[in-house]
């Protein structure tokens, strides 16, 4: 059973989610199928997270078996330290997705659940993965489930975002195709990423390995200037689609930043960090500008999330000198898990008012607090949590992130701290133009607070947010060792 | 109780009690939730004491790790607390004031919407306050630091629905928060190069870092440390020019701007600077900025609660003016009187707050001063406790504010002779308030409670006002008592730095200058009558009785400095900077850089190009694809023919 | 020398008629210079000495095929004029590339001229050549003669259900799953009628079941 | 003597007049297949030729298949020309544009 821990988290919701396709005449079947499948992968990834060794460098819960042997390709799961808070965060999310889209999905809902569920088995295979190819399949296949719920969920003009989200991903995505085959080519046939680890390159190969894998996570994660799909996909996405988009798929280009370009090219990323530096700064401080004139809710917690997330690339190439930082390291990867909660809290929020009066326009709400206390008093911990108040989740990572700039350079800091005005600026002038102040809309005259269901999802996300902030160590402690691998081989050359 | 569990006590009372009001509040009734959490106040209080009592007397003390809240590398990060003399003191006053406000909130908002709410965030506020004062650690004081943040901004904001709140709650949260950039950046510079976030491991470090300037710079990355972490102070104590938010957030309940925005969280960054003044002592350039950041709060903004007719206002300027005074006597390196001056503003200024309420209660939420007057014979309790706040303020001898106040005077002329940069400035600006700060105190209680009886023009009301409800007046009495005698008992023991020894540290030349000269309580009254300050204070009292007597004289005098006039209206533009300049230019940038930047430029012209460039291509090429058999049939046969004359071309080449 | 003679005769009929079906005007003279082409080619083939495949083509294509053809041209009303628009503004472009082709042909073979030019002797061969093609058909290639069975089987079906018209009123096809379920009682029903006939008025129940 | 250039040479130009056909007759749907029954006898007229003069069988059985092939797809190529015409009322190629864009 442990040994097959990974494979079980991995396809578990993918074979519950075909069997939830055949009982899409029952929607209420479907519904409990798809809960129960989300919760038994929640439930494997919490064992895979309580089981990991934090103390211990290599891989754990390995698997290793021939998949493609003409092209030495193996089925070969394992984690790090990395890797497995992701794995979880994956889990729950979609688990509250489902929960979430429980009274709210009418349309299709056999085969929303299940699109769900397949996205979830896909992704926790992209974090699982050892081989180079069987990461890249997972990583495409991804794409798939994605962008049939924004097509066919998503609001008025979904098939132009879904297209965009499609194309601008994959375009990214073939060039790292590209260069895994390169690598494959000069690391003795092998598609090992650890094995790529060892290679020897030079530093052109290096540079352009470097720029094939950094449109391919650059899209993803996403960065100024190649971030534009995601303020058209995130409003035309549906909520629990969204949720997914910003706290878990946003995370795979971070991941893919740690997994690949540092510590396989090291030397390129050494030499390219002041130009990766200069886009994350003006992501977090041009985006957080962006984010304040937004009228759309949406689009305004889109913009924000590729603000935070502006954190994550500026942390991973945080030199100084040959070292990095590990301060800005691991605060990159709280980060991720962080607004991997609070992004979803806050497109849930968001979710939740759409579901009642359909207007993202932020100029439609106001007074919502006089009838819906209870969803305000949740909104407000959200969103203080995205402006990043210490004792939230959000607050970690931004402080080791910028913990970590000031040993590089306190200029660094003090843009990226910007984000501390902004973000306050942004989200909570939302907030006090969508909740507080006198109902002008009829229809927020006639808004009901939570339900049952959201409720739940709400309180869940509330408790690991609040939880993280104060104690972060849970998460922090686990990621230790993996860290230090990463920066072990991100700090030595690979020149011949 | 003892040691940890007692501590732990003091700060998880008032949490537990929020929590459990704030889940379950409504459910609860008004009743159940009031005695809830004043029971946890209560709880905290006593334990504070008790506290206060070990410190002092049997001088136990406490400095450990809670639980590991973050590991990084080798370093790791523990939540703990520190109990030590300032922490002793810093409770007391916290906890005091909370409950007396706790307890005047049963009858200030008796019949107001959430009143549950509002109980469960005092009450929250008073743990975080307590968090922020025993930390031991920079993450954690910056956690408290924010948390107070956050209740203020809560509060401020309690009626939600008035425009103005929000407004000033929005306000509030976004200047403090440019204060707290430069507090984190200087916390990071702390770890940078202290390589801990613990104070006492910090202060070990310090004597190495006196060489160390900023890379690329010349500045010592100490002078650096303290002015950042004096910016966050300057967010949070409102210290110019961040100082916008405070009269705005008079826009909360009365309660609230006597606990937080005059006795406890404004405080914070006054408790910070003393609790770091090992670090202060070391920068002389920091002390200066202090010194002219406060000399300006002190003075400048002390004269705008003059013109003021709002009377919370009035007190809130003279808040800003009293925060002034405590950031003086920090610059001037005397961070324990800049305490004492803390303790005795936290019961004055508490008290004024509560009194104002009070006559804001009776006048039925009527807060202008100029539909007021006469209302001493009304309220008598007010009138006399509000007084005793007056005469403390106003630094009358033998009032609390006296002693604190001419302690300060005293440092600044000290820092002066000792030729600390900026310490002339300093004594011209405490002199010079001592005279503002009488008149607008003044200037308030004879409006307010003498004169011709204004309010029954405005129509609303025809009974007479009435004083409070006990559990309004009974935190009064409470608060005017300490108002009156806690200078009596702080004097000597500020002075000398006694109380606060081993935790806060004065600078070498006062040190040194009351080691020699011992101060008592009888003597610098007596000797008070010799020195300007208190005629500067009696000049003030007569100034204010005179344009209260002499009708339209203060009409004339405004006309006759009119020019000046307006400046003071406007508040030195100072608002009008903020969101007139600053606020609309950064929705500009951000309006340009999302129109032009993000939707022109990337997704126009790359994104949206690229595929136009494509369809392009495609609209020509799509001519080849006509749709009929007969064409797909030609171009099949000429196919076959250019492959046909490839053919026989490599016949010939062959 | 009678050979050539033959030849040369056969080859200009074979030419002068493919030529006279891409340039008639009327379709049903094409398909009858088709005919010719055939017929000629076949001739052409005995010659040959492939006696077997010249008689298949006969018989397929000019009996079968042909006569499709014919049909087909005979049954449609097709508009001549409309067919024939842009005949003669596609000549020149038509014989150019017809040219080009022959050219281009003519140009291998003569590069590469064929030395060999003896006709197999029919009398030298002792086994007939429809002998020798069933020996190897029926032997080596038996499956592909199989696949050759089932793609005319194919024709033949997909030309049935391609020109069948199921809403045509007094179109006559079978439904086999209604045919498949039904049960003899359907088939057959016992009728109690009285040997005389009543004068009262009919059932009009009895007269459904009719 | 007629050697087997001569053949060669005849399915070579039956060959070039069935090209030709396909083009002149761009609009009549019979006479292009007519023209493609006629090239593909260019075709089995090159293979039996070859079959025949290098006393080789193989040349014969291709010609074999391919005229049962053949004969399959005009029966085929016919009948969709008569369900064509059924619907459209004409067989002129021009009119086949459903599929068009």
């Amino acid at each position: 059973m442990m040994q097959y821990l990974l494979s079980l988290t991995i396809w578990t919701p993918i074979i519950t989610g075909v069997l939830v396709l055949f009982a899409s005449r029952n929607d209420c079947l479907a519904r409990y199928l798809a809960l129960v499948g989300a919760l038994i992968a929640t439930i494997l990834s919490l064992v895979v997270f309580i089981n990991f060794d934090s103390t211990i460098s290599p891989l754990q819960f390995v698997e290793h078996v021939e998949w493609i042997p003409s092209l030495n390709i193996f089925y070969s799961l394992g984690v790090d330290g990395i890797a497995m808070p992701f794995l979880f965060l994956n889990n729950f999310i979609t688990l509250l997705v489902i929960i979430a889209g429980w009274k709210v999905i009418k349309y299709k809902v056999a085969f929303y659940n299940s699109m769900f569920l397949v996205m979830t088995g896909f992704i926790s295979g992209a974090f699982c993965a050892v081989d180079a190819m069987l990461f890249y399949v997972f990583f495409e296949a991804m794409l798939i489930p994605m962008y049939l719920i924004i097509g066919v969920w998503g609001s008025s003009n979904r098939v132009y975002a879904a297209i965009k989200f499609f194309l601008y991903t994959l375009l990214g995505s073939l060039l790292m195709l590209i260069a895994l085959i390169y690598l494959y080519n000069v690391s003795n046939k092998t598609f090992n990423i650890f094995m790529f680890y060892h290679t020897q390159l030079a530093m052109l190969p290096q540079i352009l390995i470097f720029i094939a894998f950094f449109f391919s996570f650059a899209v993803k994660v996403p960065m100024w200037p190649v971030h534009t799909w995601l303020p058209d996909a995130h409003p035309e996405a549906p909520t629990g689609g969204s949720m997914v988009l910003a706290a878990i798929t946003l995370k795979l280009g971070g991941y893919g930043f740690f997994r690949f370009i540092l510590p396989i090219v090291p030397d390129a990323s050494r030499l390219l960090s002041g130009f990766m530096i200069t886009l994350s700064l003006i992501a977090i401080v041009y985006i957080g500008l962006v984010a304040v004139v937004q009228k759309d809710m949406k689009k305004l917690v889109a913009y924000s999330s590729i603000s935070h997330m502006g954190f994550v690339t500026l942390a991973c190439f945080m030199f100084v000198g040959n070292n990095l930082n590990a301060w800005a390291m691991q605060g990159a990867i709280v980060q991720m898990i962080s607004h991997g909660f609070i992004s979803a809290a806050m497109f849930m929020c968001i979710g939740v008012m759409y579901d009642r009066i359909h207007s993202r326009n932020i100029a439609d709400y106001g007074g919502v607090a006089s009838k819906m206390p209870i969803f305000a008093t949740f909104f407000m911990l959200f969103s203080m949590a995205n402006s990043g108040l210490p004792g939230t989740s959000g607050f970690v990572g931004e402080f080791m992130v910028i913990m970590g700039a000031v040993q590089t350079n306190l200029i660094y800091a003090a843009l990226a701290g910007l984000t501390l005005i902004l973000g306050a600026g942004y989200t909570l002038w939302m907030y006090k133009r969508t909740i507080f102040g006198v109902i002008t809309n009829p229809h927020v005259a006639d808004m009901k607070d939570v339900n049952i269901s959201e409720f739940l999802v709400l309180l869940l996300l509330g408790i690991a947010v609040i939880y993280m902030g104060v104690y972060p160590e849970v998460f922090v402690a686990k990621m230790q060792v993996g860290v230090r691998d990463v920066m072990h081989y991100a700090m030595q050359s690979k020149l011949k | 109780m003892v040691g940890i569990s007692l501590y732990l006590t003091i700060i998880l009372a008032p949490l537990v009690a929020s929590i459990i009001v704030g889940l379950l509040g409504v459910r609860l009734g008004k009743r159940a939730s009031h005695s809830l959490t004043i029971l946890g106040v209560l709880i905290a209080t006593v334990c504070s004491y008790i506290v206060l009592y070990k410190v002092q007397i049997q001088h136990v003390q406490y400095n450990g790790p809670l639980y590991t809240w973050l590991t990084v590398g080798s370093q790791r990060f523990s939540i703990g607390i520190l109990v030590d003399t300032l922490t002793s003191i810093m409770l007391v006053v916290v906890t005091s004031v909370s409950l007396m406000v706790h307890i005047y909130t049963i009858g200030y908002m008796a019949h107001e919407e959430g009143y549950e709410r509002f109980f469960s965030y005092i009450s929250l506020f008073t743990f975080m306050m307590i968090v922020l004062v025993m930390s031991n650690n920079f993450v954690q004081l910056f956690f408290g630091w924010e948390g107070v943040g956050l209740v203020s901004y809560l509060l401020i904001g309690f009626y939600y629905k008035k425009e103005s709140a929000i407004f000033a709650n929005l306000k509030a949260f976004l200047i403090n928060r440019i204060g707290d950039l430069g507090f984190l950046l200087g916390i990071g510079l702390v770890l940078a190069y202290c390589g801990s976030l613990n104070y006492d491991e910090v202060f070990s470090k310090l004597s190495s870092l006196s060489t160390i300037v900023l890379p690329g710079t010349n500045w010592s990355i100490t002078t650096v440390i303290c002015i950042l972490l004096f910016v966050g102070a300057m967010g949070k104590s409102a210290q110019f020019p961040l100082h916008v938010w405070l009269p705005d957030s008079m826009e909360g309940p009365t309660p609230i701007s006597a606990l937080i925005h005059a006795a406890t969280m404004v405080t914070a960054g006054i408790f910070m600077v003393a609790r770091l003044s090992p670090m202060y002592n070391l920068s002389h350039t920091a002390l200066s900025v202090i010194i002219y950041a406060g000399g300006v709060n002190c003075f400048f903004l002390g004269i705008l609660g003059v013109i003021q007719t709002d009377i919370k206002r009035v007190v809130a300027y003279s808040t800003l003016s009293q925060l002034g005074y405590m950031a003086v006597a920090l610059g001037c390196g005397s961070y324990s009187i800049a305490i004492f001056h803390l303790m005795t503003h936290a019961f004055f200024k508490g008290l004024l707050f509560l009194a104002a309420g009070s006559v804001i209660l009776a006048m039925h939420h009527e807060q202008d001063m100029r539909k007021m007057g006469g209302l001493a014979k009304y309220m008598p309790i007010t009138y006399i406790t509000m007084l005793i706040g007056s005469l403390a303020l106003a630094g009358i001898p033998p009032f609390a504010g006296f002693f604190s106040k001419d302690m300060i005077i005293s440092s600044a002329r000290l820092a002066y002779d000792n030729g600390l940069p900026g310490g002339a400035f300093a004594v011209f600006t405490v002199y010079a308030s001592v005279f503002i700060t009488a008149l607008y105190s003044f200037r308030l209680i004879f409006m307010t409670f003498h004169g011709k009886e204004r309010f029954h023009h405005n129509g609303h009301h025809h009974s007479s006002p009435k004083e409070s409800p006990w559990v309004v007046t009974l935190p009064l009495v409470l608060m005017a008592i300490p108002s009156i005698i806690i200078g009596w008992l702080g004097l000597e023991v500020f002075t000398s730095g006694e109380i606060l020894q081993s935790s806060v540290f004065n600078i070498s030349w006062y040190t040194r200058h009351f080691a020699e000269e011992i101060l008592t309580p009888i003597k610098m009254v007596e000797e008070s009558f010799l020195e300007l300050p208190v005629y500067f204070a009696l000049a003030g009292i007569v100034v204010a009785y005179v344009f209260h007597k002499v009708d339209g004289l203060s009409a004339k005098f405004v006309k006759l400095i009119h020019p000046v006039y307006v400046v003071l209206e406007r508040k030195y533009f100072m608002d009008d900077l903020y969101i007139n300049v600053f606020a609309p230019f950064g929705r500009g940038v951000g309006k340009f850089l999302w129109t032009i930047g993000d939707m022109l430029l990337i997704d126009g012209l790359v994104v949206n190009g690229s595929a136009k460039v494509v369809g392009g291509y495609s609209k020509i090429f799509r001519k080849l694809q006509s749709g009929y058999v007969n064409s797909y049939a030609t171009f099949m046969v000429l196919g076959v023919i250019i492959l046909l004359t490839f053919c026989t071309s490599l016949i010939f080449s062959s | 020398m009678l050979t050539s003679v033959l030849f040369y005769v056969f080859a200009f009929i074979l030419v002068f008629s493919a030529i006279s079906v891409v340039t008639a005007k009327n379709p049903v003279h094409a398909v009858l210079f088709l005919v010719l082409a055939f017929v000629t080619s076949s001739c052409l083939w005995l010659m040959l000495n492939v006696e077997f495949l010249a008689l298949i083509l006969i018989v397929v294509y000019v009996g079968a095929v042909m006569v499709l053809f014919l049909f087909v041209v005979m049954m449609l009303d097709i508009d001549v004029e409309t067919m024939r628009k842009g005949f003669w503004k596609n000549l020149p472009l038509a014989i150019m590339l017809g040219i080009i082709v022959l050219v281009e042909m003519l140009v291998v073979l003569i590069n590469k001229p064929m030395v060999i030019n003896n006709i197999p002797d029919l009398a030298n061969s002792s086994i007939s050549n429809a002998n020798q093609l069933g020996w190897v058909l029926y032997t080596q290639y038996s499956y592909p003669v199989e696949l050759a069975s089932l793609i005319l089987l194919l024709g033949l079906v997909a030309a049935v259900a391609l020109t069948l018209r199921k809403s045509e009123k007094n179109a006559k096809y079978q439904n086999i799953s209604k045919q498949v379920a039904a049960k003899a009682s359907e088939r057959f029903e016992m009728l109690n009628m009285p040997s005389e006939r009543e004068i009262i008025e009919e059932d009009p129940q009895e007269g459904d079941k009719k | 003597m007629i050697g087997m250039n001569h053949y060669l040479v005849l399915s070579a130009i039956l060959f070039a007049v069935s090209v030709m056909g396909i083009f002149l007759n761009r609009k009549n749907i019979i006479v292009v297949l007519m023209s493609i029954e006629l090239m593909l006898l260019a075709v089995n007229f090159n293979f039996i030729t070859f079959s025949s003069f290098l006393h080789n069988l193989a040349g014969q059985i291709f010609v074999f298949f391919t005229l049962t092939v053949a004969a399959a797809e005009s029966a085929i190529g016919l009948a969709i020309l008569i369900v064509l015409f059924r619907n459209l009322r004409s067989i002129n190629v021009q009119d086949m544009d459903k599929l068009k864009y």
